[in-house]
C-alpha cells in the first residue's frame, strides 16, 4: 500500500510541496521542476520501492506546476489575455487554498494521535456476563441463514482488492502521433515550406499541436524536414525535403502518448 | 453531586487507602490486580499474577482477599471473587435482577463480520487449524475462534497429527441446529456459486485478471445485499 | 489482613457510602448500574441505564459521574468512563504497562499517518466521499479509506444524491471507542487548526508568479539537490 509509506517529512505529492515552500522556501516558478522530481526520486530511493500511486499522484501535481510554470516561462506575458490572467489566479489561489486545508488536517492528525495514544492506554472491559447468565446470553447466530454464511465465505477467500493506478483522471482523447505523421506527409510535400504556427492555426486542442510537433520532429529524425529556428520562443520554419513521400509510416517504433 | 447529603454514615472505606499504603510494595501492585482482572475473559490464577506483577504469590493471594473485602465492605455493586483456581470479578448476587434485565434488553451483540468470516473458514474447511484460517482472514484469528467457541458454535475437533500438533477446530451439533441444517453437507455447496475458473484463479494469485471485464466480473461476485445482517 | 498497617491516611472513601445512602433512591440503583456496565461488552447508553432502573436520565448521569468520581478518589486501578455515548470499565492509563504485559496482543496498532490525515478529514468533513478527501490530500485515499473500513473506524453512512451517486463515508462509534471520546463534539475545534498568517504567507510567496526575469531567478533557485539530506 502507497500509504503505508512514509518519511518523517512527507508522505504525498501536496505534503512534499507543503515541505518544499515551508521548509526550503521554495517558489515554484524558481524551483526547476526537475529539481521537484529529482528530490522527490531520492526521497523514494529512501524508501527502496517504487510507489506507483503516490508517483502518479506527484505527476498530476507536478503536472500542475509545469502549466503554471510554463505559462511564466513563455514569451509574450505581456499579451496574456485578461482571462488567461484570471484562470491563472484561480489556479494560484485554489493550490493554496487546497495546500492549506491539507496542512490543516496534517496538523490536527498530529493532535488526533497524541489522543490515541492518550486512549491506546487504557483498555476496555468487554468480558461479559459469567456462566450463571448463560442462559441469557444472546444468540450470535440469531438471524444467520446459511446463505449468509456462505457469502461470508466467499468474502472471506477473495482476496483483497489489488491497488491499481486509476486513470480516472486521464481523459480518453487519444492523439495518435503516427496519424498527425500521416497528415503531415500528406500536407507538406504540398506547401514545401510553411512555420509551425500556420501549420498549427487550426487546431483548438493544446494536445493536437503538440502532437503534431512531435510528428514533425519524428519527421525531422527521419531526415524528411529541415527545421529552423532564428530566435527564442520563435515561429519554427519547416522545410519539405524528402522527393517521395513513399516513405513507410510507422516503419519505426512510434509512441502513442495519450492526453 | 450536591443533591448527595452528606450522610450519618461515617463508616469510612479507608479500606482501600490502607491496601494502596501497603508499606512493603508498590502502591500499583494492588491497582494492576484490578486493571489485570478486569480485562480478563477467564479467571486469572494468582500464580500468574504473581508471576506478572514479580510478586511472591502469598502475598498477591493476600492483596487479592483484601480488594475483596475492601468491594464488599464499600457495598459495591461487583465482587473479586476466586473461581476455578483464579480471580475474576462478577457482579454481587443481589443485583441479577437487573443483570438480567439488561441481558435481555437486546444487547447489540450481533456478530461482526470478522466473527461471521471465521465461523464459515471453520464451516467449510474443518478440521482447521488456527494458523490456517490466519492465512485465509490474514489476520490473527484468536479472539474470534475464542469468542465463538465460548458461545458453543466451534470447537477442536482433532490434533494436527503433524509437528507442532496445532489443534484443528470444527463446528459444533449446536451450531448446525442454529443454522436449522441437519449436517454439514446442507450447507450452500460452494461450487454452485463461485465465479468462472478464470476468475477465481485470478483471484487466488491475488491479481486483477487483466482482460476481464470488471463489469462482468462483478457481475459473477457473490452479491453482499444491504439486508444482510453479516454486511457491516 | 494482618500484615497490613492502619495509615495515617485518614482521608476517608466515604463517597461510596454517600452515593448508596443517596436519600431519593433505593441503593441498589448505584450497585445495579456498576453491575450492568460490568457485564456489558460495549459503552451503555445512559438512555439504557435509566431505562433498565426506572429512573430520570438526568440522575443516572449524575450517578455516574457520581461513581467515576468515587473509583478514581479511592484509587482504583479501573476507570468509570463515557465514551461513544456510553457508560464503560477500563483500565487506568497508568497501569498500562501491567496490562499490556497480561495481554498478549495487548500491543496497539498505531495509525499510520496517512491513516490519522484521513481519518481526521472524515472525521471533520463526514458525510464526505472518496473524491472529496483526494482533493484535500493530493492522494488517492482508496488503500486508507480501506483499511480504516476493515478497522471498523470510517463506514459508508450514505450516498450522494448528486450525479454518480458517490458512497459518502463517516465515522463510526468504533472511531470514537479507538479515540476514547464519548461524541464528536469532543474532537479538538477545527478552527485552532488553521494555519497562521505566517504560513499563508510563506505559501503565498512560494505559489507568487515574480515579475523578475526568470534566467535571474534561476541564480537564486534554492538548491535541492538529492545529496541534500531531509533530515528533519
Amino acid at each position: 500500500m502507497a500509504y503505508d509509506v512514509s518519511t518523517p517529512v512527507f508522505e504525498g505529492p501536496f505534503d512534499l510541496l507543503l515541505h518544499l515552500i515551508l521548509k526550503e522556501q521554495v517558489d515554484i516558478y524558481e524551483v526547476s521542476l526537475s529539481t521537484i522530481v529529482n528530490s522527490y526520486l531520492a526521497e523514494i530511493d529512501l524508501l527502496q520501492s517504487i510507489e506507483l500511486d503516490l508517483a502518479t499522484e506527484f505527476l498530476l501535481i507536478a503536472s500542475t506546476l509545469v502549466e503554471l510554470k510554463a505559462r511564466r516561462l513563455l514569451p509574450g506575458r505581456n499579451d496574456i489575455e485578461l482571462d488567461d490572467e484570471l484562470a491563472l489566479w484561480e489556479e494560484r489561489d485554489l493550490l493554496l487554498a487546497r495546500l492549506l486545508e491539507c496542512k490543516t488536517f496534517k496538523d490536527v492528525a498530529a493532535v488526533l494521535a497524541s489522543i490515541a495514544d492518550d486512549a491506546d492506554l487504557t483498555f476496555a472491559r468487554s468480558v461479559g456476563a459469567d456462566e450463571r447468565f448463560e442462559a441469557l446470553m444472546p444468540d450470535m447466530l440469531e438471524g444467520i441463514k446459511p446463505r449468509h454464511l456462505h457469502s461470508a465465505y466467499l468474502r472471506a477467500i477473495t482476496p483483497k482488492p489489488v491497488p491499481v493506478v486509476d486513470l480516472f483522471h486521464v481523459s480518453a482523447v487519444r492523439a495518435n502521433v503516427a496519424d498527425a505523421m500521416t497528415e503531415l506527409l500528406d500536407e507538406l510535400p504540398r506547401v514545401g515550406r510553411i512555420s509551425f504556427r500556420r501549420l498549427t492555426d487550426g487546431l483548438v486542442e493544446r494536445l493536437d499541436v503538440i502532437v503534431r510537433f512531435l510528428a514533425l520532429l519524428e519527421l525531422f529524425k527521419q531526415g524528411m524536414v529541415e527545421l529552423d529556428q532564428t530566435e527564442r520562443f520563435g515561429d519554427i520554419d519547416i522545410l519539405w525535403l524528402a522527393d517521395s513521400a513513399a516513405v513507410a509510416v510507422g516503419a519505426g517504433p512510434i509512441d502513442d502518448y495519450e492526453g | 453531586m450536591s443533591d448527595i447529603p452528606p450522610t450519618d454514615a461515617q463508616q469510612p472505606d479507608q479500606m482501600m487507602t490502607e491496601l494502596l499504603a501497603h508499606e512493603t510494595l508498590d502502591a500499583d501492585i494492588v491497582r494492576a490486580i484490578e486493571a489485570i482482572v478486569l480485562v480478563a475473559t477467564e479467571p486469572v490464577p494468582t500464580d500468574q499474577l504473581a508471576q506478572l506483577l514479580e510478586q511472591p504469590t502469598a502475598l498477591v493471594n493476600e492483596l487479592c482477599r483484601g480488594l475483596a473485602d475492601v468491594y464488599d465492605e464499600a457495598g459495591h455493586g461487583f465482587q473479586l471473587v476466586e473461581v476455578a483456581g483464579g480471580w475474576r470479578y462478577q457482579t454481587h448476587p443481589e443485583l441479577s435482577p437487573y443483570v438480567e434485565r439488561f441481558l435481555l434488553d437486546g444487547q447489540r451483540h450481533r456478530m461482526s463480520g470478522a466473527a461471521l468470516e471465521t465461523l464459515a473458514i471453520v464451516a467449510y474447511k474443518q478440521p482447521i487449524s488456527r494458523a490456517q484460517v490466519a492465512s485465509i482472514r490474514g489476520v490473527d484469528p484468536d479472539g474470534v475462534l475464542r469468542t465463538l467457541s465460548a458461545r458453543g458454535y466451534v470447537t477442536q475437533v482433532a490434533v494436527d497429527p503433524g509437528p507442532g500438533q496445532a489443534a484443528l477446530f470444527g463446528t459444533t451439533p449446536q451450531f448446525l441446529e442454529k443454522l436449522g441444517l441437519n449436517s454439514l453437507s446442507d450447507l450452500p455447496p460452494l461450487a454452485a456459486f463461485v465465479p468462472g475458473a478464470d476468475v477465481v484463479e485470478a483471484l487466488e494469485h491475488g491479481l486483477r485478471a487483466p482482460d476481464a471485464d470488471p463489469k462482468l466480473l462483478r457481475a459473477n461476485m457473490p452479491r453482499l445485499t444491504p439486508d444482510e445482517p453479516d454486511d457491516q
